[in-house]
């Protein structure tokens, strides 16, 4: 039951989100063609005779009734076509995944990292609290969350790639540099990846760690870690075996639903450091008017955020066996 | 349990201590010559180099240029040269054009080039007009017939004065081989889809990184190009990556030309400086009152400091605007003695006066004659808010008040065509040519004038060039006094470039094909002796052709390349997670 | 008989935000070798953190303050490193928490849990451990046990986690139970069961029996310690305690039980942060004289082996 | 009266957070930079000077890239990115508040506003913000209305599921029982409990929305015409030598440190208060 309600939630969400960057973008100023055939404020002017723009207007089907696009469109997705960018001039999908790779490869490794380290801290933290330690933690973190991510970005930008020089301002990989090996190739791309990844650890990571040493907290004083003291087990071993899952619990859907947002989020990183990404995608699809793309993109990212709301749900089921029989 | 969690971890820093020195070597790339180059506007991606696939931008243009050639080109003087057409004749009437093709071009696939593709090309884009957005006068082109092998006759539908270098040198020639079974051009990418005669082949292309790779057709009918590999790449910050070596070569215009003060005296680069043939313009709406009294427009334009502008804006890199629009360097079009209405607010509020504008109630801000605060907003694009900012405030002492509205470019598109505004500050390139006086408020639509449009086509049919200029000076005069327009500055450009991979950069007067004000005529990098502009020829440019490692005979570009390097990185991740976990059951 | 548990004037402060809870004081005790010791008292006498105290349940970091001596096979455990009293914890000492609910972890199996102090106290495999921890659901009369180890708290009813938690004290054969409350909130026909159990698992072992509940007391101890504010008020064997009460809380103790006619204590057991001057119990004492106020009593031998502090008994 | 003493109570409680304290007093230090902008700031921060001079006597930060006083800048700066931070925390706090108390109170009305909430919470809120934004014209009005619209749904949400649990408390039931009216136990009985908790709420709102406000000018969709801190960075990061030359110490380094310190205030201050209102926060264990 409690499933279904979900579940049409979700796709009540989608087909919101879906129709919202369908008309929104649709009842603005300007159009596709605006950028198409030279906006102002750009390099050459392109000066279209109306019989030129209709035909355009045509061949992108943006000449019909917007009833009538909405319809094709939502056929279109049912089949799994996401429609032909007009900016970009390929199809949606293999530019949403051209950047969706990148995205993920950012999100996934920072998400990893910081999730990893924010739980441990947090629980480590809350384990000694009050002592020198968690205070320090405390306080350390709190203050390196309290950065904007891209003025983050722009410091490790000045200091390890001007100051320093040890790693790249921008991209994703070398340009076209031919790799030997495939290992030489992830390494250049992990070298890449190194300062973006390390802006998105470190603005997300206070937020688990407070979440995580709070939900700890609360633990520690469970009759049950009493038990397992009774019992002569150690405190490492105490706070790892019986307090960190069941602190991990209440947290685990809030955890989820941030990774689900980085994928959306990470659209500053992505600036500061010209990493490609579906951020950025979906801005340059806004500025350009790229209703397909604008659309696809959106689609993703909420698709995205449900899905890890989705693995939130499988997690929690697999720490609290409370849920898991019935 | 602990002991996996380290190994882990040491795991992981290794890789990334590792992959920083594998980078470090990697940036080192092969002993050929390489140039690496970027743009200064935002964003590399300018879409897929075919006739038919890159964005109608001037840097999408050239970087088609790269692999298509054109009937006629033009030369750092910006005079037509022969290309692809050693020679031509028009006939009296100015509306046919013979051309003897040169003999012996190639396409990148081998097949030899033929009058047939000039013919087919000029059909197909006819055919396909809407596909070929980047010019849109096609329509004057009748048919064309071929006379033999190498000899094309292009009949047009009425003289069409900029024909030589509007369309025979900005048109694209394409090989039919590959074009005749193409239905929607627009969709055909991939390596065919790049095949021309052009002195470089597209090698890769990657879109979600806006890099571009081609290599050097060696084969080339006008010589060898100077370098073996050229690369266009994004980059967030172009004045950055250049000190930092991750390109070669970039430009700035305008106010970010202040950038290239860090380099004017530093050993190891060179700068070259030109005009952008660029302008920024505050756009009238000539249908809404009180922006539709011409005296109310003038007004306006004695409010506005133009040099003060130029300085504290553009931080002196650009020069108050010609009033008719076209670009002061271009002198064979350019009308000298127009009114530049110099600032002066006394004579602007004596104008308003005039209209019966005036501050009854004291408070500094005018009143209509109707009453209320004569207040409206100025609509502009971000990048031009600093503008509007000071526009706001020099209008203020002449008692306007100005709100300034900063909106995305589509947005301002759209209200300028809508027609829903009084003020707009936008700009444009492609001053050189007097096409661009076809529409002086564009991409506004408010000014309409018979008289001038008539005026427009006239010239643009008329051969002879005195005459011709005579009626393009009387169309400047027109926009000086009528102010459709108000032309605010042409911002300098210049191009800065490490002289030991490549000395031959030059700006092209006039521009590139129909204007395009970037340094990339492909002239830079054939670098035939008569058009190379700097007597310096750095010894790095002069490398032997034959030293070079010679690169795969065919081109196999991609428009999406392969990331074999993710499958390692998630392999890597899956090792570490195996290891963790059997490390994890063995500490049990 | 000799003497497993020596506990001398035991002192066990909490330093709070609102004061200092004193919630242990001076408390003198022995416990024989399979001696049952029952602790009486009401809840928030302290009778549950006199029984933590012994093997310092409690976590590092909390501020706690413990004084006095508590001597065990000669070893002064308030002495030894937090490593060294682990040792002595489910192994020698092994205790039951009140309220198994919430003692047991809801995301372990039961089985697990009893296994890992095996594992860890005799070196045994992981496999072994769990056979043995099955063996010891099965001694605690859990049925299928074999099944049951490998499920999880909630699906044990709440006999059955009171079992679990007697099986999981016993895993590791310790010489002294600390069991605190662990009849508390079962009712009357499984408490009777807890009851058998417990004297039975327990023949051969010493226990210290923690409780307010003077019927279950009086069938499984030999011996029963009053507690009252932290500090105990009287102590006999358990028949004597029964017999003849004399302090007069123990009275009032045994007077609100249901067979004694359900008369409950006048006022309520003091705040242990601010305790009464003189004599812990003289504002609910119908006995009180005005030197109960003043005058702190000691607590002093009166018959055989039967302590108790009041002013009322004494001689001096 | 009560309330007053329970103020005393509460203030005397927070006074032992270190914490709570340095927030107050950064955040304190920004509030009164922007109440008295006009008479700390040297300069009207639109007046144009020589653009881009280095830090000197006459401008302690130097001048941007239209000459205007960097210091000025920031002073006005904290009015406009503390502005937008209370009141769309207040306002989106007062809707969100309104509605956790009647969702939290009638089973029906909860249930369908629950499921909007939901859907809230699972749109992408930057990418959402950033189509708004470009496509309104970003004016500070707009880019507060955003916030609104974006904030209420959590807020709501933390105060139902604590009316939820309020409702069961006795004192509670017994006005009930006693038949007085909803709005009555409203206002009396659940109001004043939830507001600790709506107080927390508030000062992580503010500090979202501070963040979201630089995020959109710094990508270029906020007010351009309004001197925020994010403007003053999205200007510095377009700046072509910004990163080759020294500008950003005094450009760039200035801006982002006052974004970094007032979130960094309001994360204290925010935790500080968290402590007092779940007292297992503050390190009390059962014992």
């Amino acid at each position: 039951m409690h499933r279904i309600t979900k579940i049409t939630g979700y796709v009540a969400i989608i087909l919101v989100v879906l129709s919202f960057n369908f008309f929104l973008p649709r009842l603005m100023p300007g159009d596709p063609l605006s950028f198409l055939t030279g906006a102002p404020g750009m390099d050459m002017p392109i000066v279209l005779d109306e019989e030129t723009r209709a035909k355009l207007l045509t061949y992108y089907g943006l000449d019909k009734p917007l009833s009538q696009q909405f319809y094709d469109y939502m056929l279109g997705i049912l089949h799994g076509d996401l429609g032909w960018s007009i900016y970009h001039n390929a199809p949606v999908s293999d530019i949403l995944i051209g950047a969706l790779k990148w995205t993920l490869l950012l999100v996934g490794t920072s998400t990893a990292l910081y999730m990893v380290l924010g739980i441990l801290l947090g629980a480590i933290s809350a384990w000694n609290r009050g002592g020198k330690s968690d205070v320090g933690l405390l306080v350390s973190l709190l203050s390196i969350g309290s950065f904007p991510p891209f003025f983050l970005g722009m410091l490790f930008i000045i200091l390890f790639s001007v100051k320093l020089n040890l790693f790249p301002a921008f991209g994703a990989q070398t340009p076209f540099m031919g790799y030997s090996s495939l290992l030489e190739e992830a390494s250049d791309i992990l070298y890449h990846l190194f300062l973006p990844a390390t802006t998105l650890v470190i603005s997300h990571i206070g937020g688990v760690y407070l979440l995580m040493r709070n939900s700890m907290l609360n633990v520690i004083g469970e009759d049950y870690i009493l038990t397992a003291r009774a019992k002569g087990m150690a405190e490492w071993y105490i706070m790892r075996k019986h307090a960190m899952k069941n602190a991990l619990l209440p947290i685990t859907t809030m955890i989820a639903l941030r990774t689900g947002f980085m994928i959306g989020g990470t659209i500053l990183v992505e600036t500061v450091f010209a990493y490609p990404g579906v951020g950025r995608l979906l801005f340059d699809a806004v500025t350009y008017r790229d209703y397909p793309l604008l659309q696809g993109a959106f689609l993703i990212i909420t698709l995205v955020i449900i899905a890890a709301n989705f693995v939130a749900d499988m997690v929690y089921v697999q720490l609290d066996p409370r849920l898991r029989h019935d | 349990m602990k002991k996996g969690k380290n190994v882990a971890v040491l795991t992981l820093v290794i890789l990334i201590l590792e992959c920083s020195v594998f980078g470090g070597i990697a940036a080192v790339a092969a002993d050929e010559k390489v140039v690496k180059f970027a743009g200064d506007l935002p964003g590399g991606d300018w879409g897929y180099p075919s006739p038919f696939g890159f964005y109608p931008r001037g840097p999408g243009y050239i970087r088609m240029s790269f692999g298509f050639d054109t009937l006629t080109w033009k030369d750092q003087n910006g005079t037509v040269i022969p290309w692809l057409a050693d020679s031509w004749e028009m006939s009296d009437d100015g509306k046919t054009w013979t051309f003897h093709l040169h003999e012996g071009v190639k396409w990148h696939d081998g097949e030899p080039f033929t009058a047939k593709d000039v013919q087919f090309t000029f059909d197909y884009i006819k055919k396909h007009k809407t596909s070929f957005k980047w010019f849109q006068t096609l329509g004057y082109i009748d048919h064309v017939d071929i006379v033999d092998d190498h000899t094309v006759v292009i009949h047009l539908t009425e003289p069409f004065a900029p024909f030589l270098v509007d369309i025979a040198g900005n048109v694209p020639i394409i090989p039919e081989h590959i074009w005749k079974d193409v239905s929607d051009p627009v969709k055909f990418v991939g390596d065919k889809a790049v095949i021309g005669t052009g002195p470089f082949k597209l090698l890769k292309y990657n879109k979600e990184q806006g890099y571009y790779e081609w290599e050097a057709n060696d084969e080339y009918f006008k010589g060898k190009p100077l370098v073996d590999k050229l690369i266009s790449l994004s980059v967030n910050d172009p004045a950055l990556a250049l000190t930092t070596g991750d390109i070669d070569e970039t430009s700035f215009w305008g106010r970010r030309a202040k950038a290239v003060s860090a380099f004017e005296n530093k050993s190891g680069f060179g700068t070259r400086w030109g005009p952008s043939y660029w302008v920024l313009k505050v756009i009238f709406n000539c249908e809404r009152y009180p922006t539709n009294l011409t005296a109310f427009r003038k007004a306006i334009a004695y409010g506005i400091n133009r040099t003060e502008l130029v300085e504290l804006v553009v931080h002196g890199y650009g020069i108050p605007a010609n009033t008719g629009l076209i670009h002061p360097d271009v002198t064979e079009w350019y009308n000298p003695d127009l009114p530049d209405y110099e600032h002066n607010v006394t004579k602007a509020i004596e104008i308003l006066n005039a209209l019966n504008f005036t501050d009854t109630d004291g408070d500094g801000i005018m009143e209509y004659p109707e009453g209320g605060d004569l207040e409206f907003n100025l609509i502009t694009l971000d990048k031009f808010s600093r503008e509007a900012e000071l526009i706001k405030s020099q209008l203020a002492a002449v008692g306007i008040k100005i709100n300034v509205k900063v909106m995305d470019m589509s947005t301002v598109d759209g209200i300028l065509k809508e027609g829903n505004f009084f003020m707009v500050i936008s700009g444009h390139g492609g001053i050189a040519n007097p096409n661009i006086l076809e529409k002086p408020d564009w991409p506004g639509g408010t000014c309409k004038n018979e008289t001038y449009t008539a005026l427009f086509k006239e010239q643009r049919e008329t051969m002879d060039y005195k005459a011709r200029k005579e009626l393009v000076f009387k169309l400047q005069e027109s926009i000086a006094e009528n102010l459709p327009v108000y032309t605010l500055y042409h911002p300098k450009m210049c191009c800065v470039y490490r002289p030991e991979k490549l000395d031959t950069w030059f700006f092209t007067k006039g521009g590139v094909g129909i204007g395009i004000p970037i340094e990339m005529n492909k002239l830079v990098f054939i670098g035939e002796e008569e058009v190379r502009p700097a007597p310096s020829l750095a010894p790095a440019a002069s490398a032997s052709p034959g030293t070079t490692s010679a690169p795969a005979p065919t081109p196999i570009p991609t428009p999406e390349p392969e990331q074999p390097g993710f499958e390692v990185i998630f392999a890597i991740t899956g090792l570490l997670a195996v290891a963790y976990l059997v490390l994890r059951r063995k500490n049990r | 008989m000799t003497t497993l548990l020596e506990i001398t004037s035991l002192r066990t402060w909490f330093p709070t935000r609102d004061g200092i809870v004193k919630a242990v004081n001076a408390v003198d005790l022995k416990i024989e070798e399979k001696e049952k010791l029952g602790l009486i008292g009401e809840t928030g006498s302290g009778k549950s953190i006199l029984g933590m105290s012994i093997i310092r349940l409690f976590h590092p970091s909390a501020k706690i303050n413990i004084e006095g001596k508590i001597v065990y096979k000669g070893k002064d455990l308030l002495r030894l490193s937090e490593e060294e009293i682990r040792k002595i914890r489910g192994k020698e000492i092994a205790m039951i928490l009140q309220n198994p609910t919430t003692s047991l972890n809801p995301v372990l199996k039961v089985g697990d849990q009893i296994a890992e102090a095996i594992q860890l106290h005799q070196r045994l495999a992981k496999r072994a451990a769990s056979e043995k921890a099955v063996e010891m659901l099965k001694a605690v009369k859990i049925p299928a046990p074999d099944k049951m180890a490998n499920k999880y708290p909630h699906e044990f009813s709440g006999g059955m986690k009171e079992r679990a938690m007697i099986a999981m004290a016993l895993a590791c054969d310790p010489s002294l139970i600390i069991a605190d409350e662990p009849t508390k909130g079962l009712d009357v026909t499984i408490k009777m069961q807890v009851v058998k159990l417990l004297r039975e698992v327990t023949k051969q072992r010493s226990m210290l029996f923690i409780t307010h509940d003077l019927g279950v007391a009086a069938e499984v101890c030999d011996n029963i310690a009053v507690m009252y504010a932290g500090e105990l008020v009287e102590y006999a064997k358990t028949e004597d305690i029964f017999k003849n009460p004399l302090h007069p809380y123990t009275q009032g103790f045994l007077n609100s039980l249901p067979e004694r006619g359900l008369k409950p204590i006048r006022g309520m057991s003091p705040s242990l942060i601010n305790l009464p001057d003189g004599c812990r119990f003289h504002p609910r004492c119908d006995y009180a004289t005005g030197i109960c106020k003043t005058m702190h009593p000691e607590m002093a031998e009166i018959g055989n082996g039967h302590f108790v502090r009041c002013l009322l008994y004494d001689r001096s | 009266m009560t309330e007053i003493k329970d103020l005393n109570r509460f203030w005397n409680a927070y006074k032992e957070s270190r914490l709570g304290l340095i927030g107050l007093v950064i955040l304190l230090f920004f509030v009164t930079l922007a109440v008295f902008a006009p008479y700390i700031a040297p300069y009207d921060p639109h007046e144009m000077f020589k653009p881009m001079e280095h830090p000197g006597s006459d401008h302690l930060l130097g001048t941007n890239d239209i000459g205007q006083d960097i210091l000025s800048e920031l002073i006005y700066g904290a009015r406009v990115s503390l502005f937008i931070a209370f009141f769309v925390s207040v306002v989106s706090g007062i809707i969100g508040t309104a509605f956790g108390l009647l969702s939290g109170y009638f089973e029906m009305f909860g249930f369908f506003l629950m499921r909007i909430v939901d859907a809230f919470l699972a749109i992408p809120r930057l990418p959402l913000i950033i189509v708004i934004a470009a496509f309104m014209r970003p004016s500070i009005w707009n880019l507060i209305f955003i916030f609104i619209i974006l904030g209420w749904p959590i807020t709501t949400r933390i105060i139902r599921s604590e009316v939820l649990s309020l409702r069961t408390r006795n004192y509670v039931e017994a006005a009930r029982m006693v038949g007085a009216p909803d709005t009555y136990i409203l206002m009396k009985h659940i109001l004043p409990n939830v507001f600790p908790l709506l107080v927390v709420r508030l000062i992580i709102e503010a500090s979202h929305v501070i963040i979201a406000e630089s995020s959109l000018s710094f990508l270029g969709l906020g007010d351009p015409t309004a001197k925020s801190w994010g403007m003053i960075l999205h200007y510095a990061f377009v700046y072509p030598t910004i990163f080759i030359s020294d500008l950003w110490m005094w450009w760039m380094l200035p801006a982002g440190l006052c974004i970094t310190f007032t979130i960094l205030s309001l994360t204290f201050i925010g935790y500080a208060l968290e402590e007092l209102v779940n007292p297992r926060l503050r390190g009390m264990t059962r014992i």
